[in-house]
């Protein structure tokens, strides 16, 4: 039994991505769509949140969002995926939690 | 409008996680609909308060006074519904300073750990 | 797989519906079935015909449509949530005597209960809001 | 004191609306002029003629139309964002060849300008959105 | 010169207050209305936001807004208005600035 | 539509605040259109940029990726409307790194005392 959390905000706007966090577990797997984005660009607020995930959950961002932000250097813990990645994650995982 | 009655397959664990102070959005009206309406169909419901949702059960709601429907008003009709498991995230409340506060209905208060736990035992969460 | 898509907010006020589109676009492509698309919330405004977007813009209602119509997507537009939002088909405009209907053809009223029935008959539920 | 109100919200979706209707209502009283309601970005769907509330809850575009008539407000619902939001007067539904029209007759459809001229004639300017 | 600034949300939601408190000027009046008077419900994390406010600047919530959500002890440092009070302070200060 | 021009009175001075980023939601367009609409009618007006809003400045968006209208590309006809005081918030910018970034056109990075200036001298302040 495994999960997909998708999250469109990033911390520095709501609580959304911060509460997703505090329920993950391993096996997970994350995945930051649309604003989400913002919260995996390179910065030291963002690495710092990053730090303490539960081990075996693995991070995606979606690229066309990454690509619209004109974001380049996404932290290198996420995988980039592009439309057909979300869809192969949501059958992968047993049920998609959507926070926005 | 028919209502395709989904009786012919065994009910299913659905968790509503409501999110949101009540009155300033709508998405709280939105899930408690939700939750009225997988009951309604017979499915084993969980109705969650977590973040800003646990607002809503704050006591002595007076929305008249803003022309809107009072929402916890209608968490009376959830036990006739047979909804019975109702949480509100401990985390939340104590962030807010209403982890004394009177509450409008019985709740059970439950940490992270039993949060993953309902998740995990669900077929489907939502989350408004 | 058998796959129910959720949308929760308006075409353009928030970037989910176009979201979802995409989405629906992939999975489609990818060999995957879409068991119902359901309309919620403000996403109701998706499935109405009167929208005129700007000429620069993806006109994301008629997207749908076409999307529907090709694959014969059953779409469901929350009958509670449409009326609030003045989305009525002939016979909600006929009930409360208003003299315009405005509900895509490609879209069906009805209650929330076809999005449990959807839950329950599908592999994979995925909602959009903002 | 002359107040333009400028409503950015959809009815009930979001408090705005009905907290700009109480302040409306509350200046009136009080003596003061709306020198103009402009409904922009998602507020257009406060000018809808089609929404139908739920019975137990105040139906908001009919208090706008009473307040409206009641006190001849100057009203306007900007155009570019009513096209994308599928409402439309009797003009743009035949410019766009749409079967249906339901803009409130209390409202007009006009640009951004009639914002910014009320902006240079008025005491003061609230903006009410989410 | 002296601005009204009206908002609509608490800080635990957004950036949206913090902003505002950050351009807060002596002369200048705060409203609070909608989801935003849950910020001056009297809780520890609420009482530190208000520390530090420029002097000279009335804050005031819209009563309403408090009775909806059941809100009964609002912190001291804020004056009750009804809708008639909010149409005062707009009149009273020449520009009002709706943050949302 | 007979846009009713202003010009019958002395032009005022319009601050537009631009707080949310782009895409995700459209009041960064919203708030492009009513600038460009104050600079048709003759105001004297100020476009900052401030909290999530200072992302709508960063270089390289590509929008056509999620179907949408790209903003900055508007960004260069401000100077044909003559829109020329557009501002950026430092403090926004450092909390986001951006503090050192290329930006899609060249703005007056400015601080909490000038945006405080900015607000005293506008006859309306707008925040989208």
């Amino acid at each position: 039994m495994s999960a997909l959390h998708v999250v469109n905000k990033p911390q520095s706007r709501s609580q959304t991505l911060r509460s997703c966090l505090r329920l993950l577990q391993p096996g997970d797997a994350l995945l930051l769509i649309e604003d989400g984005v913002y919260a995996c660009a390179d910065t030291g607020e963002n690495r710092l949140l990053w730090q303490n995930l539960p081990a075996d959950v693995s991070c995606h961002v979606l690229q066309p969002d990454l690509d619209a932000r004109g974001i380049t250097l996404p932290l290198t813990a996420f995988a980039l995926v592009e439309d057909a990645g979300f869809v192969d994650l949501v059958c992968r995982h047993d049920k998609t939690l959507s926070w926005f | 409008m028919t209502e395709e009655a989904s009786g012919n397959s065994e009910p299913r664990t659905l968790t509503f996680i409501s999110r949101r102070s009540p009155y300033g959005e709508d998405y709280p009206r939105a899930c408690l609909d939700m939750v009225m309406a997988a009951a309604v169909f017979d499915q084993t419901v969980n109705y969650v308060f977590m973040d800003d949702g646990v607002y809503q059960l704050l006591n002595g709601q007076q929305p008249a006074r803003i022309h809107a429907k009072d929402l916890s008003a209608h968490f009376g009709a959830l036990s006739l519904y047979g909804v019975e498991n109702v949480f509100a995230d401990h985390q939340s409340l104590l962030e807010r300073g209403l982890e004394n506060a009177a509450l409008a209905m019985p709740v059970d208060v439950v940490d992270n750990a039993r949060l993953q736990q309902l998740i995990n035992h669900s077929d489907q969460v939502f989350l408004l | 797989m058998n796959i129910t898509v959720v949308i929760h907010t308006a075409p353009w006020s928030h970037q989910a519906s176009a979201t979802a589109l995409r989405f629906c676009e992939a999975a489609l492509q990818a060999g995957h079935g879409i068991y119902r698309l359901f309309f919620y919330y403000d996403g109701v405004h998706n499935t109405s015909t009167l929208a005129v977007p700007a000429q620069d813009e993806l006109d994301i209602p008629a997207a749908w449509r076409a999307l529907i119509e090709q694959h014969g997507i059953d779409t469901v537009s929350c009958v509670s949530s449409a009326l609030k939002r003045g989305i009525l088909n002939d016979q909600e405009a006929r009930r409360y005597e208003r003299e315009a209907s405005n509900l895509a053809a490609t879209a069906e009223l009805s209650g929330l209960g076809q999005l449990i029935e959807a839950t329950a008959h599908s592999d994979r539920v995925v909602n959009f809001g903002a």
